[in-house]
């Protein structure tokens, strides 16, 4: 399926300075359905291409990013469950604190 | 009294007349400005437009927190300072501003940096407070003593090209720790002095900043919780995300928790987030 | 010489060190800005924050053209004049606002109304032009000036708690008339003298069209050309939209139009917008 | 169908004050689909209490107001032209001049 993976806070700076990738994610092993799980497994291995610990911890984002499914905080649609459709626009963004 | 049924002088009335014609916002709004309170922390790029605007436009008693002095390097985006104060503190630069453009409202200058020592009692004189600082622990600091106190907090953030704007703890909405309960490693935390960050960007910011505090401070309009603005200066894109509700699990905000006051005052920011509260001097070799 | 391929001063190396820190924008972006020459029509709510953003950053040459004086009820949102100002020019008042802040770029002054017969004779100095006028009439005449001499226009407006900002006669980009090719009924046209406005949503669409103006004029980014933002402050809510491009039948920017500086000098802007280029005082019963 | 309309930059004066307006609208006269030049009607008789010379002039809408059709500016999509489609979001909004 068809995907809009934008990054912004500073995570840009991991995949080659570019900040929106449109991108093709078909699910895993077989599933019928992609989640975010998923998802970030993908995008750990083909678009971040430095320091990995900046972008990931775990299974999940490191703290401070933030992840927005369709303009919405993935904590509101089940966080790594959250299930993908086509043409979904996922942002990772870190949170500032300059000033 | 004017018979009007309004507290306004006629001085007032001339010089927030534009705010008076507002359908929406009118002689009630003013009047809630006028008897509220404001404290901004941080007189940089951030608290530049949001002190000038705020003070312009009748906040009765504004507060100044900071600590620095102004330096050349920071009138890229200070806009508040003058070269003249170049070496002075900032908060006395900023009260002179203030001051020049709106003489007939109080502004408090408080020269110190905020800690979790003296936040509580500089917190607890103001009605709502604006995050204007540069760095995670400050951030976690007036989130906790928001909550402490049951203030309001408009959190504004720039770096590079980037901006970050929302309301916490406004209304049941949530705080910085049911967004943010684990802080970032330190090596993620970009601040301006060392990233760069382009003047205008803090601008635009501080600006949005003033006008959540507005509303809030007139009860006038919608403010910016449950949701947060994404500034991307360089493409021309912002973003209003909706964000999560406060946490259940938040460990400062929630039923369950219990964070007193004493625990705020014990509490090591700068341990959490292993950043120190105030930043270091910058070296550029071009 | 500094050797390192620019020719910055070390001042300017400090002053602008944030900048020069950004990769997107640098040293490169910098020397742009400085060889460049920006020009704000009105020293008002729009102004204020768009002069002090652009005096800031370091664009070269800054031109600000007005005819008004200070009056306590501009206060409330053209946080580039004092109190020490009322009754003197906009224009002085300005103009030592923003050298008070960078010394280091030529300011300009124009103490006079813009108008037809002396807009191509100004506007032909600068590079590209940021309006921050109040008027039907000064939209048309500045952009169809802009035209005439292919220079970018920042566009921004704000009455009441909305603002627009768009990109005019930019790389092939729509005008002004290409989007409203006839004047509205002037009965539609609301000024901020008559219909109030809440002071920081002028500072909001001024900071962003200082933004716009230092990405044209820095060559960095990209400019709100063909997209259009529309922000409504009550609701905290920002759309940027897409546009028509240049309209094949505009009657100023088209191919097969021959609007030419005469024709321009000619044209009777009032008449065509039935609106007068200056405002008149307003009279409020409380 | 349902539409979402909002009204911008004093054209909300016109209605009651309220900008967005959720809204049911079919196509007319047994037609298929429904058009602007339709929606402009409905909303006319519908909508606008006041002053409908400060909406719409002819069969259009009068100088100086944008329509966006999905944040896109309707002369790119046939202005009166334009067919809608369940869950559009039609904006219109009047030029401002003030500062
Ligand atoms: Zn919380
Ligand atoms: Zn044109």
């Amino acid at each position: 399926m068809q995907l809009t993976l934008e990054f912004g806070g500073g995570l840009e700076l991991l995949c080659d300075s570019v900040k929106i990738h449109k991108v093709s994610v078909e699910p895993q092993n077989g599933a019928e359905m992609l989640t975010m799980k998923d998802l970030l497994t993908w995008v750990r291995t083909n678009l971040i291409k430095e320091r990995p610990e900046m972008f990931m911890k775990g299974d999940t984002v490191r703290p401070g990013v933030l992840v927005l499914v369709n303009d919405c905080d993935w904590e509101l649609s089940g966080q790594l469950n959250t299930t993908l459709e086509d043409k979904d626009v996922v942002v990772f963004i870190s949170t500032l604190h300059g000033g | 009294e004017s018979g009007f049924g309004h507290d306004l002088t006629p001085e007032m009335i001339y010089r927030y007349s534009r705010h008076l014609l507002l359908p929406s916002f009118g002689v009630q709004g003013q009047s809630n400005l006028l008897k509220s309170s404001v404290l901004v922390v941080g007189a940089g790029g951030l608290g530049s437009p949001a002190l000038l605007y705020l003070a312009a436009c009748g906040v009765g008693r504004l507060g100044i927190v900071d600590n620095d002095v102004v330096e050349l390097n920071n009138m890229h985006r200070q806009i508040i300072h003058t070269e003249e104060y170049i070496g002075r503190p900032k908060v006395k630069s900023a009260a002179a501003a203030c001051r020049s453009i709106n003489s007939t409202i109080k502004i408090v200058e408080h020269k110190e940096a905020l800690r979790a020592s003296n936040a509580l009692e500089i917190m607890s004189q103001y009605d709502l407070v604006v995050d204007a600082t540069d760095n995670a622990p400050s951030r976690y600091m007036i989130s906790d003593c928001c909550v402490v106190l049951g203030k309001p907090l408009v959190s504004g953030a720039a770096v590079g090209l980037e901006g970050q704007l929302t309301v916490y703890n406004y209304n049941g909405g949530p705080c910085y720790r049911c967004l943010f309960p684990t802080p970032p490693p330190s090596t993620a935390c970009q601040r301006c002095s060392d990233s760069g960050v382009l003047g205008v960007v803090p601008g635009v910011i501080g600006c949005l900043q003033a006008l959540e505090a507005i509303k809030i401070a007139s009860a006038v309009g919608e403010p910016l919780s449950g949701r947060m603005l994404l500034f991307d200066a360089l493409s021309a894109r912002i973003r209003i995300v909706k964000i999560r509700g406060r946490s259940l699990q938040c460990e400062v905000c929630s039923e369950n928790a219990s964070f007193s006051k004493e625990q705020f005052q014990e509490f090591d920011y700068e341990k959490f987030t292993q950043t120190p509260l105030s930043s270091s001097p910058l070296k550029l070799n071009l």
